[in-house]
């Protein structure tokens, strides 16, 4: 079993090579904020968080934190050059209007209709899906970053058993283990990492899986 | 028209029983001031309207916390572990609302529109006893418009008129929630001379300000 | 028959006594522009300028003209101390959520119900309605400025005959024969000029007025 | 990723039968330079999406002169009287919008809803042909977004990168124009360096603009 960080590691390196150039996104708290310390160099991606501005930048240094300045899980960060602010009507405008490129989230589930369920579990946790239903709903790129398996459970069902962030709306999932794309003949396994065998994948996995007839290593 | 008053003073428009929408995204651009002067004060049975519940000693996690709440209309509850557990003991009734579909709704009242059409939570829990509209082919859910008795904004810098100009992510609600409630009382880190905030950077214009309070950095 | 010049001040002057100290007002092109000019030094009234702004001012100067401020009608204007710009969308939603205490508009034809056309005369005249049925419809009160006839036909019907510009909306209608509330019951007769008996205004006038018992002369 | 463009190299982007939407009211805020380089261009069959059609020889006005256009969506056309007559003649179809609704209805494309609900126009020839929804007893007409194929911005400060600040009442139409487009063009007044304009009091963020030309003043 390979080691926790190591998984989060691939997972956000896979998914840093999604962006183009000038991209604008919206990367979830937890895993996928750890996407944006591998995005290349040459590619400038503009991070929307959803509290209320463009231009997201690292953690500051230790004392030069900004009181005013947090991202949306609270935390501070920094702004970069040519950032600006807005309120939530607007920051919800720019997501819901299609105005964000992609966005990175973490689920509980997904399945084979691209439905995503990460924002509850019954009578367990009911943290309230803050900004999640409208990133999902509005981003033209909808990126599922999470560990294959949960405990050894599958993740990627055939039908999600948890309530629903949004309906259909999934593109991509990357995992450790692969790179999944949400189609409409159902879930593409187009990138398998390297070590891993198909079979392996599949039994990792619920959902019936179309392995692609060009099937790829994941390159990191 | 001086709008200047002391805490205390605003103290007067809060009441049992009132429908209170407070800015701030877990508690950053929230008026903390008036928040512990509402806790002072002790006022019961509130209903509250933010982005989320905060922590327990921090913003609106406060009047939660001391059992002064009786309802929270909110996108999010998770970093407040005691709104959880007032909602499971039955003791506080949480409606969550979708982040962008909480600012619109707020903004729609505030502008005078009877609802707002969004296709965010089609498909999920949300759309529970809504009304879907289909425009050219497509399905929205009607969410209805929100408004409250009072609207607790923060300003980092208020001039004396009432304009208001926020400081980086302290904007979050605070705009829209000024327009979306009868009495707006704003809570000024600092409180400068008309004309210091130029006309084109005015983010909330006096005229939806009623009562500015000193409230000093925190 | 009193001069044109006369009965606009004595309409713009009688209008200005509506206002008290901080409320918002948005004045139309034409008649109402001039209620301005007439408003107690005591009393701050702040007017809203639909193409987005708040605290407009008088004419500049000649020389000290702004190409980048003018008010609805595209005239150079000043802005007061303290005024705030925005976009239309805000400008209107400041308009059509209740937060203009009033608005004083012309009128082609008022009626019973308080219904106002102002804005179209099929086949002859269609500039549009602008920002005049948000205001009508938005605003808190709508006062309509405005000759009692028009070559000597009555503009006060009892019902509108040309294309609505908002239903059942005004409030107030102020000539320079009187002052009239628009009521549940119909148009109640509140005020009459000096110099005119009340039989002269219901003969200029063809829908029903009823005379307030405490019927007052104008005051201007 | 270098925005800025010479008019002459945006101009590939403008094609017949485009649907444009224009800031400016009565012609403050519109890109004269890109106007007249559209008459120049001589283009055919476009819609117009602006407040007004402004003047025979002045902002959009221009363009309907000139006889490029096949459509207008506007609040007003009083000031051009070749507007009025092409009208009366059969020449040019015009779609009267009342000024909130119009703001409205872009926001609500630009924003991803699926309309507007609005009491504005309610018991006027503006309700025929559409939807009346009641919310809580109260009516309102479903009005529908706009979208355009190009918006064509007029920006008073432009940073490098695009963020927008604009002038006084310069500003109008243009901040939500810049959401509902598959491009967006800016003219810049002034062309500034990132950071020149302070992050809270950028209007229009560099994320919505595409190409930046440098207009000057007019």
């Amino acid at each position: 079993m390979i080691d926790k960080n190591l998984v989060r590691e691939i997972i956000a390196k896979r998914v840093a090579k999604e962006f183009k150039d000038g991209d604008v996104v919206n990367l979830g708290i937890g895993l996928p904020t750890e996407v944006a310390n591998y995005i290349d160099k040459d590619v400038e991606v503009i991070l929307q968080s959803e509290n209320g501005f463009i231009g997201l930048g690292p953690a500051p240094e230790e004392g030069k934190e900004d009181k005013d300045l947090v991202n949306a899980g609270g935390k501070y960060v920094t702004m970069m050059p040519g950032g600006a602010c807005f309120d939530s009507a607007m920051s919800f405008a720019i997501i819901r209007g299609g105005h964000v490129d992609a966005t990175v989230l973490g689920a509980l589930q997904v399945d084979e209709e691209g439905n995503l369920a990460n924002w509850m579990i019954p009578g367990k946790m009911v943290p309230g899906m803050g900004g999640a239903m409208d990133l999902v709903v509005g981003a033209k790129k909808v990126i599922v970053a999470m560990e294959h398996t949960a405990k050894g459970a599958p993740k990627i069902l055939k039908r999600c058993t948890l309530p629903l962030t949004a309906a259909k709306e999934v593109n991509l999932i990357v995992t450790e283990m692969g790179v999944i794309e949400v189609t409409d003949k159902g879930l593409v396994l187009k990138e398998i990492a390297p070590n891993t065998t198909v079979e392996e994948v599949i039994a990792a996995t619920e959902a019936n899986l179309i392995i692609s007839e060009d099937l790829k290593v994941m390159e990191l | 028209m001086n709008k200047i008053k002391t805490i205390d003073e605003v103290m007067e428009f809060i009441k049992d029983g009132q429908t209170i929408m407070f800015g701030g995204f877990l508690a950053v651009g929230t008026a903390e001031n008036i928040v512990d002067a509402i806790v002072k004060k002790g006022v019961k049975d509130l209903t509250i309207i933010c982005n989320d519940t905060a922590f327990v000693d921090k913003g609106v996690g406060k009047l939660v916390a001391n059992k002064q709440v009786k309802k929270v209309i909110v996108s999010h509850i998770g970093t407040n572990p005691e709104t959880g557990r007032q909602m499971n003991a039955g003791e506080i009734e949480v409606e969550l609302v979708p982040q962008g579909t909480l600012a619109e709704r707020i903004r729609a009242y505030g502008a005078g529109l009877g609802g707002v059409l969004t296709p965010t939570g089609l498909g999920t829990v949300v759309e529970e006893g809504k009304t879907i509209i289909e425009v050219d082919g497509k399905k929205y859910l009607l969410e209805k418009p929100l408004k409250a008795d009072v609207a607790i904004i923060k300003g980092s810098k208020v001039d004396k008129k009432g304009n208001v100009w926020y400081s980086k992510t302290t904007r979050n609600f605070n705009p829209i929630m000024a327009m979306a409630a009868d009495l707006v009382i704003v809570e000024a880190e600092e409180i400068v001379e008309v004309g210091e905030i130029e006309p084109e950077n005015v983010v909330t214009p006096h005229i939806l300000v009623d009562y500015i309070v000193k409230g000093g950095e925190r």
